[in-house]
């Protein structure tokens, strides 16, 4: 039988498989640390949105759902956190664990709307409950200080040990940490039987019920673990900038974040991730060049990235590796039997 | 206190016919092709400019500026439409969502080259102007010239798909794509007609709404959540379902301001989502 | 645009030039393959009947000739011309009428809507086809769906007869018709047949009937062709006809 | 040589504050601005740039003798956690020696813990919210406050006789503080506000408030709006409703004429009184001057507008300062030097108060007229040496 | 008990439509049973009625005694109702080996667990290279399912539906697509199903029906038109009216 076996199943060879992502996660804190130390906030800032990203892919990537108000669970999470530090919760690791509390509860509660349509009808309502959150955020003043912002953050240090720096520094390693440790979790998810039965609803919702499965449920499941993840990104931002803004609710981020899943590409752990560093990268540096037509360059990478990287940057490497692949090629090849004419013939 | 409600109610009415101009043809790009074109409020932005270049340049006045801005961003689409948005038919609806909102940062900032990020004026001529006594109601006169508009509008493109040639060759072309091919009808060359005649009507809707929505560069990403919510609520590709989701965006929206101005957009969204739960395919919409 | 192809006759199309051929042909959907090693041909005024049990390919052979599958290889000649080569919106102007077995009536047209909207001038006029099929003269302002099967069935015949064509590609046209309708569908497909003009392929499960209708017949399974004969000598064979058709 | 410097930063990164970077002589002066480049409010940041420009153009681009650098940086809108990162990156990675731009007051808000923590002195040049210059010792405002322009309109219209009014704001934290300020200076005169609405954001359309109010059928409407396009459209509507026919009188504040849309805005705009800073037409021969100067380099299709000017008396605010410290920027000398700053602007004399760092100025009573085909605001009566209300009643 | 399924009076009306007409129907333990009939004759939809993917206008459905009329699908399979689909309904970026474990995984319970890889849940993977072994697609189980022959994709229809170890397997036309050379797999695949599922199959070809199937029911206008063995099915004249118009009179 084994040889039947897909090599990602066998458990020895783990440190080969996933060694060079080991790595990978090891060199690149370390790489901004000693070249890029003026660039800690620009990281901080990929790595939570990279979070973000990553938390939308469990819900498109995946599990084949929509959504334009994921920022809803990012700003949810924002405030939980910032509200807490303001009112003298500034321990930064229990505020991120409470903000993820209160993120995956929102998405328990909408989860039974959102999940009832699908398509249009499912992009719209998940729009229609982010504004609706929006709103009352603005209404809120006396709670969330309105457009203003929310100020008056004070955060602990990190562990007890790490203030937060005018550098970023320590925001950026917590960040990163954070952003680590979620992603492990991440992969644990998409591995494990829970992530298969996501992609078999992207792929085939009709067969999944066919197999059993309660698929209402399971779905469920993945929008309250993408809210979760969603709130701690949101968390992240709120605790290392010491200030949440309105625009952390706003449909605005919802659509930005989308894009960025979508220029990473979605459906791969590093989607997200990809995605977000290219497209805050590209922000600021198209910005820093001109501060006024930078849209222009953002609007042409994502205009490029569809015509030219079908399925965004990694979607392009896949496909590619994909082709390469000696074993699919022929088994392709053989898919297509042109039937020789000579076994033909009428009566 | 009922000439009050009348009044809101027309004002609504009249809102909900610019909604409806400009939605129109996203409502049929979506419903009909499939084909998710977030760009729609980039040629509504387009028409905008054509007409107020057109006023401000050349003098031309404002009532001529109205066909031409529809023809322009109806020729402008065709070429888009061959050049790019053809290659994206098959693709999915995210890849289309990542190109067309593309596309939109890029006219935006290229308009904004062009014409600076600024309103634009618009000087409406005097006839058009003030107000006039209507069966006893003070209503605006360009309010009026809107919903006498948005109707004429309304009722030559239901007349024109369900009384024209061309009009059967588009229901057919939805009803079944192969078959109309089969029997002659080149579906790709009506779709591409079809997307033209939608986004020249944005372009109209644009041109006519600058007085009420303004025209700046943002204007496409402003617009967007309200277009596909008319869009959504009325259900893909139903002309009637647009416009009457577009008139009930515009009266709720109308009279939200009018009597609960504290509220501000919350009830607008909240009878979305629940409009949503009730038809998730729309108030007219076909089950798909 | 391209090929030779086209309503006219061609100035060199005399007897030797076949209606249609087709010489190994493959085709199916996305990654389906239905039919293997097609070969057929039809002269000019030739009708076939197409026989075979469900699903065996009869109406993908049909849909491949309007365009509307996967070809993956073989070719296809109309009048001398490369069909292949001619967009699938072309073929009825080139000459194919098409009455596909699911009739696909177009449900937001009117009956006339469905007639008038792909007519074709020629000498099948409106007039001529409710002449042939009275009941859709008086259902006119109906809406497609709002009719009963037989009706449905007459105007896809009555509309790809308004194409004018040079072959009338008839998938089922009988299937699940009430047996007065048969009649008057045999009777007005008998009277085609007495016009050289136009050539068709009847697609059939009852076999009897279509052979009794046709010059020619081809027995299909399995996506190939097990048997090509005239018509006349399959109807004299029951036995052999059973066989053919998995009946034996 | 990269690898170089990026381990150079990191062993700085180990011990050093940021403050009092010793600068050398020759090297250039660093001025970083946070404000809106593109997006919908693009002419803020425009009119800024324009402002800093002419002021460096007309002093061969030094200050205190050094070569000005600017670095320019995008909020797009009012974005706060953008701003904050941004002035974190300013200070750290591009390594300026002031901030200035900040025209949306949660952006201000935003920074001012970090420019605390950085020592980096900052001059708002537009953000207009009261409490900006309280929340950090290292902010000075060359603008105005929302309360400084909103409260003597409230006394002009008492003085003219009118004692009641209904209020329209937008519905933000400065309509609110507009709102206030406005309501308690015209109570404290003895003035009633009838009603009020807050219209949100993003609004295209004022018809139904309009038509509200012409119901309500009060003797005057007093507004705030941000500049933009918001009182174009409240102008439009007004008029479309025959406000002005059913006798009711119209006042704002200077935003409302904003002299970058006033051209745009129309004849709509025709007659309302306005209470603010600056005009364009302020009739002092500084002003000429400016104007011309303004137009000579950028043409003819920008008017000038208050961003405009303060943004150039910002720079004149950082200028005049170092000529204080003698070309020292630390930030705490620097600071200090700003206090009790007197400048003649080209809206007129100007003041930063030596005790709240915030400005001290003229405020006007304008007109919209026609003069030579253009609409303009035409100053007609004036307030003089105002201060931020809101601080005076601490 | 020996009776695995029965049918008790089912219908389905769309509207005024009726497509399935009071069927009575009943499937014996380890049956091998072919349903034919002519195109719209609502096989298909008896086969939906059966799994519940269409909800039924009135009658009963019992399978092993118990009565799952009114139950979900999901429900449905666990309690060992399983089938494959006509139009080929697979997972199409995932390769055979996911789609068979994630249905292993399914009846096993294991499809809400995130905290362990799927890799480390040992048993549901032998289980799935068993049956992908079995069903001669071990060579592939690695291969997105997108990119094999169709008549491969065919074989993994069913292998997910035997990974739920069903009682009564419904297979709907296994051989619809296939092109001839790659078909006799498929065959030898049904023909080596454990005795114990009772088995109930579409299928066109009388050869293929004559080979496998044990009874024959005839479908007809949504009706059952005739029951009985092959033979008696192949020499039934109503039958062969239907299928090959012999007599005058038409169905």
């Amino acid at each position: 039988m084994t040889p039947s076996c897909p090599p990602s199943t066998a458990e020895a060879g783990w440190l080969r498989r996933r060694g060079g992502e080991i790595a990978l996660w090891l060199a690149v804190p370390l790489a901004v640390a000693l070249f890029l130390p003026e660039y800690y906030l620009l990281a901080t800032h990929v790595a939570a949105l990279g979070l973000f990203a990553l938390s939308l892919d469990l819900l498109v990537g995946y599990a084949g759902l929509l959504s334009l108000g994921h920022a809803m669970f990012f700003g949810i999470g924002a405030y939980t956190a910032g509200l807490l530090a303001v009112h003298g919760w500034g321990e930064p690791i229990s505020g991120l664990l409470i903000a993820a509390l209160v993120a995956g509860l929102l998405g328990l509660i909408t989860s039974f709307a959102v999940l009832r349509v699908q398509h249009l009808a499912q992009l719209m309502v998940t729009l229609g409950f982010g504004l609706l959150v929006f709103e009352a955020a603005n209404r809120a003043r006396w709670l969330t200080g309105g457009d203003d912002g929310l100020q008056g953050m004070v955060v602990s240090p990190v562990l007890g040990m790490f203030e937060f720096d005018l550098f970023g520094q320590t925001a950026f390693f917590y960040t990163f940490v954070v952003l680590a440790l979620c992603f492990i979790v991440a992969t644990r998810i998409i591995d494990s039987p829970f992530g298969l039965t996501l992609e078999g609803l992207r792929e085939n919702p009709k067969r999944m019920a066919a197999i059993g499965t309660p698929t209402a449920a399971r779905l469920r499941q993945a929008y309250v673990f993408a809210a979760i993840f969603a709130g701690i990104a949101g968390a992240l931002m709120a605790q290392t900038s010491q200030f949440v803004a309105l625009e952390t609710l706003s449909f605005g981020l919802s659509a930005e974040v989308l894009i960025m899943l979508l220029l990473g590409g979605a459906g791969h752990r590093y989607g997200g991730l990809v995605g977000a560093a290219v497209f805050v990268i590209a922000r600021d540096l198209l910005s820093d060049l001109n501060p006024q037509y930078w849209q222009f360059g953002v609007g042409g990478v994502m205009v490029l990235v569809v015509l030219f990287a079908p399925g965004g940057v990694l979607g392009i490497l896949r496909s590619l590796r994909q082709r390469l692949m000696p074993v699919a090629r022929t088994s392709t090849t053989k898919a297509v039997p042109a039937t020789p004419a000579t076994k033909g013939g009428t009566a | 206190m009922l000439a009050i409600l009348l009044t809101v109610l027309f004002d609504g009415l009249a809102y909900g016919m610019l909604l409806f101009l400009i939605s129109i043809g996203l409502s049929v790009t979506m419903g009909m092709m499939g084909f998710v074109n977030l760009a729609h409020g980039a040629f509504a932005m387009f028409g905008g400019y054509v007409a107020t270049t057109l006023m401000q340049r050349a003098g031309v006045p404002f009532l001529v500026t109205l066909p031409v801005a529809f023809a322009v961003v109806a020729l402008a689409s065709i070429v888009v439409e061959r050049l790019l948005y053809q290659r994206l038919y098959r693709r999915g609806p995210l890849d289309q969502v990542l190109f067309t909102v593309g596309l939109t940062f890029m006219s935006v900032a290229g308009i904004t080259w062009f014409y600076g990020p600024s309103q634009q004026p618009v000087v409406l001529p005097a006839f058009l102007q003030g107000q006039v006594n209507l069966l006893g109601l003070e209503v605006g006169i360009f309010r009026l010239f809107l919903v006498a508009v948005g109707l004429l509008v309304a009722a030559a493109v239901v007349l024109g798909v369900e009384r024209t040639r061309f009009g059967a060759k588009i229901r057919a072309a939805v009803d079944n794509p192969v078959m109309a091919t089969g029997l002659g009808i080149n579906v790709g060359g009506v779709f591409a007609l079809t997307f033209a005649i939608g986004s020249g009507l944005a372009g109209l809707g644009g041109a006519l709404g600058i007085q009420i929505l303004g025209l700046t560069p943002a204007f496409p990403l402003k617009y967007l959540v309200l277009f596909l919510i008319v869009v959504s609520v009325g259900g893909l590709g139903s002309v009637g379902g647009a416009l009457l989701a577009a008139c009930v965006v515009g009266v709720i929206d109308m009279m939200t301001k009018y009597f609960l101005p504290e509220i501000g957009s919350f009830i607008i969204y909240a009878v979305m989502v629940a409009l949503l739960m009730w038809r998730p395919h729309g108030l007219l919409g076909k089950k798909s | 645009m391209s090929t030779a192809v086209s309503a006219a006759p061609a100035a060199s199309a005399t007897g030797d030039t076949p209606l249609l051929r087709l010489e190994g042909v493959s085709a199916g959907y996305d990654r389906a393959i239905i039919l293997e090693d097609i070969n057929l041909t039809l002269a000019e005024g030739e009708t076939l009947a197409l026989l075979g049990r469900n699903g065996v390919g009869k109406s993908t052979l049909i849909a491949t000739l309007m365009g509307a599958t996967v070809l993956r290889g073989g070719r296809m000649q109309w009048r001398g011309g490369d069909l292949v080569a001619v967009p699938a919106h072309r073929r009825s102007a080139a000459g194919l009428g098409w009455v596909p077995q699911e009739r696909w009536i177009f449900p937001s047209l009117t009956v006339r809507e469905n007639l008038a909207v792909t007519a074709r001038p020629g000498k099948w006029t409106l007039e001529k086809v409710y002449d042939l099929f009275p009941r859709l003269q008086e259902r006119e302002d109906n809406m497609g769906t709002q009719l009963s099967g037989g009706e449905q069935q007459m105007l896809a015949i009555a509309r790809a007869l308004l194409l004018n064509p040079r072959l009338l590609l008839l998938d089922e046209p009988l299937e699940g018709l009430a047996p007065v309708v048969v009649e008057e569908l045999v009777r007005a497909i008998g009277q085609m047949t007495l016009d050289r003009d136009l050539s068709f392929i009847l697609v059939e499960q009852h076999a009897r009937q279509a052979l009794e209708l046709t010059s020619k017949a081809v027995v299909m399974d399995r996506g190939r062709i097990i048997y090509d004969g005239a018509s006349d000598t399959l109807l004299h064979n029951p036995d052999h006809l059973n066989q053919l058709m998995g009946f034996a | 040589m990269m690898k170089k410097a990026g381990l150079l930063a990191a062993l700085a990164l180990a011990g050093a504050s940021l403050a009092n970077v010793a600068v050398a002589a020759d090297d250039p002066l660093r001025i970083g601005v946070i404000a809106t480049f593109s997006g919908p409010y693009a002419d803020y940041g425009r009119q800024f740039d324009a402002g800093i420009q002419l002021y460096l153009k007309e002093h061969d681009g030094k200050i205190a003798g050094k070569k000005v650098e600017i670095v320019k940086k995008d909020t797009a809108g009012p974005g706060p956690d953008a701003a904050k990162r941004f002035a974190q990156e300013l200070i750290v990675r591009d390594k300026v020696n002031f901030i200035t731009g900040l025209d949306f007051s949660p952006n201000a808000y935003a920074i001012a813990p970090i420019v605390t923590q950085a020592k980096i002195p900052t001059v708002v040049m537009n953000a207009s919210s009261s409490a900006i210059t309280t929340s950090s010792p290292y902010i000075a405002r060359v603008s105005f406050t929302v309360q400084q322009d909103s409260a003597p309109m409230a006394q002009w219209m008492l003085k003219n006789g009118i004692k009641e009014t209904y209020v329209v704001v937008a519905d933000y934290a400065s309509g609110t503080d507009a709102h206030n300020a406005f309501e308690k200076a015209f109570a404290a005169g003895g003035g009633k506000v009838v009603g009020s609405v807050r219209t949100p954001m993003n609004n295209p359309d004022f018809s139904a408030y309009v038509q509200r109010i012409k119901d309500e059928k009060p003797q005057s409407v007093f507004f705030f709006f941000p500049s933009g396009v918001m009182p174009p459209a409240f102008l439009k509507a007004w008029k479309e409703r025959g406000l002005d026919e059913a006798g009711i009188k119209l006042f704002a504040t200077g935003e409302a004429t904003d002299d970058s849309y006033l051209q745009a805005t129309g004849d709509v705009a025709l007659g309302l009184i306005t209470s603010h800073h600056y005009s364009y037409a302020h009739p002092s021969e500084l002003n000429k001057k400016f104007v011309k100067n303004f137009y000579a380099a950028f043409g003819k299709e920008m008017r000038p507008s208050y961003f405009a000017v303060s943004a150039y008396d910002g720079m004149a605010a950082i200028a005049g300062a170092l000529e204080k410290t003698k070309g020292d920027i630390s930030g705490d000398k620097v600071m200090e030097a700003l206090k009790g700053l007197k400048l003649e602007s080209p809206r007129g004399p100007i003041e930063i108060d030596a005790a709240t760092r915030d400005i001290v100025q003229t405020v006007y009573i304008r007109k919209v007229e026609k003069v030579d085909g253009e609409l303009v605001n035409v100053e007609f009566d004036k307030f003089e040496r105002v201060k931020d209300p809101a601080k005076e009643a601490q | 008990m020996s009776i695995a399924l029965t049918t008790t009076g089912l219908s389905k009306n769309y509207g005024a439509l009726q497509v399935t007409r009071a069927v009575n129907f009943s499937l014996p333990m380890g049956a091998r049973h072919a349903l034919i009939g002519p195109n719209g004759a609502g096989k298909t939809t008896f086969i939906n009625l059966l799994t519940g993917t269409v909800p039924a206008t009135s009658g009963s459905i019992t399978l092993l005694g118990e009565d799952i009329t009114g139950q979900r699908p999901d429900q449905r399979v666990k309690r060992g109702l399983a089938r494959t689909f006509q139009v080929t309904s697979l997972f199409p970026e995932l390769t055979p080996m996911q789609s068979v474990t994630l249905a292993v995984c399914e009846r096993l319970g294991l499809t809400a667990r995130w905290y362990k890889r799927t890799g480390e849940h040992r048993a549901a993977l032998d289980e799935a290279a068993e049956i992908l072994a079995q069903l001669r697609l071990g060579h592939v189980g690695h291969l997105l399912t997108r990119t094999l022959p169709y008549g491969q994709q065919r074989i993994v229809e069913v292998a997910v539906a035997l990974a739920l170890r069903p009682r009564v397997l419904l297979l709907d036309e296994p051989a619809a697509g296939i092109p001839s050379g790659e078909s006799a797999e498929l065959f030898e695949v049904i023909a080596e199903l454990p005795e114990d599922i009772s088995l109930l199959f579409i299928e066109h070809d009388m050869h293929l029906v004559s080979r496998f199937a044990s009874r024959v029911t005839v479908l007809v206008a949504g009706g059952i038109l005739a029951e009985g063995t092959p033979a008696e099915i192949m020499a039934n004249p109503e039958v062969r009216t239907v299928y090959l118009g012999n007599s005058e009179g038409h169905a």
